[in-house]
């Protein structure tokens, strides 16, 4: 399986790793994809920037070890994953996963898991700043560990 | 002298006050470090408290239950992560 | 909710199109795509082609209609739908689903109902034309039925 | 004298030797219709068993059970589905 794992400050383009994992997918038939986007009105204050940090060398091992999950739980033959760190403003894209499968059981279900990771596992800490010059490290969602737990 | 290197991440930093220190250790178990650490005062127990550290990394592996951490070692103290 | 449908026979692209649902997605958090591909290799045969038929302005209809059930039973903000018809060559893209919500699960259930749908449902027919000049129509697939019978 | 036209789709077309025929219709149901086709011998009975017709369509309506087609109306007889 190939595998492509990149933590980057710099925004990404679906349309361009779409084209760029095609190379490596063989004859799959499905590919799905998952871009999350930051929110600019989940809290009361509007949000003027979401800042994210990461733990450099552990961080993508740890992706990457995950993929290698993925990919022996399900008929993987490309996955694609940039997480992106820094200070990122409201509609921008954070995350990107990309899978391709022979079959679209797998590819869904795959970058389900690999999200859910992504949310539960992965070293990010997200840290939001508010229009009225606030911030604060965002809490841990409870669901977000309910949801991993669907793959334990 | 022996020693490791600690660091902290997200809401740790800024609950201990700094990013990283180098701390004295003739070795020892994650569990005595973190035990030691809380020993410094109520703020470092109450940012240390046990919801409040998600992992360890020692030498830049996830570490599960009491590991070992050797003179020298790099120690990352994670707080509960909020990617995606 | 926005929801575009198309049948078309020209290609499409993945990066163009989830350009435009954006437009329409608001602050939509969560993004997920579906993209089919032709197999070449799923048969004894080599596969030359595969050609789609439809049933032009039942099969429109229809998919607006499952695409109005998904946004009733999930929160989405935006839907595309482009299937393809006429002929096409293997590696060429079938179809595309993207959906966008507020929330992950909502967009990754809500683009595999339209998928289960797509497979089982809309009134699509594919004929494979082969590399020994043999054709013939694809029988349905009970694991399709299987799928979509998740979602009753 | 009324008819209705009738739509024939995928495999259906090859079956029956043709993608559509327009039939003089007085009125009557889907049950009714593919009786009659059916009725046409061996070939019809076949190409239109139960499990080679997954839908009818009425005037761009797909109906279940047995539906009235009423003279004039368009009918699609789908073969099952493969889209997707």
């Amino acid at each position: 399986m190939h595998c492509d794992i990149t933590i980057q400050t710099a925004p990404f383009d679906l349309g361009a790793e779409e084209a760029a994992l095609r190379v490596h997918a063989g004859d799959a038939g499905a590919l799905v994809a998952f871009q999350g986007m930051v929110r600019g009105h989940d809290a009361a204050i509007p949000l003027t920037a979401l800042f994210l940090e990461h733990y450099p060398g552990v961080t993508e091992a740890e992706i990457r070890r995950i993929a290698g999950d993925a990919a022996a739980r399900w008929p993987l033959t490309a996955v694609r994953v940039i997480h992106r760190v820094g200070s990122l403003a409201p509609g921008e894209g954070i995350v990107l996963v990309l899978v391709a499968s022979g079959h679209r059981a797998a590819a869904f279900e795959a970058a389900a898991f690999l999200m859910d990771y992504l949310k539960t596992e992965a070293p990010f800490w997200k840290r939001e700043h508010f229009a009225d010059g606030s911030q604060r490290w965002v809490d841990a969602k409870a669901s977000d560990g309910d949801a991993a737990a669907r793959w334990a | 002298m022996s020693s490791i290197r600690i660091l902290y991440f997200g809401r740790l930093k800024d609950a201990v006050g700094h990013a990283d220190e180098t701390l004295d250790w003739a070795g020892g178990t994650t569990g005595q470090l973190l035990a030691q650490l809380r020993g410094r005062g109520e703020a470092w127990a109450g940012a240390l408290a046990e919801g409040q550290v998600f992992r360890l990394v020692v030498n830049q592996q996830i570490v599960r239950g009491d590991a070992d951490i050797p003179p020298g070692a790099e120690v990352g103290i994670l707080p509960p992560v909020t990617g995606g």
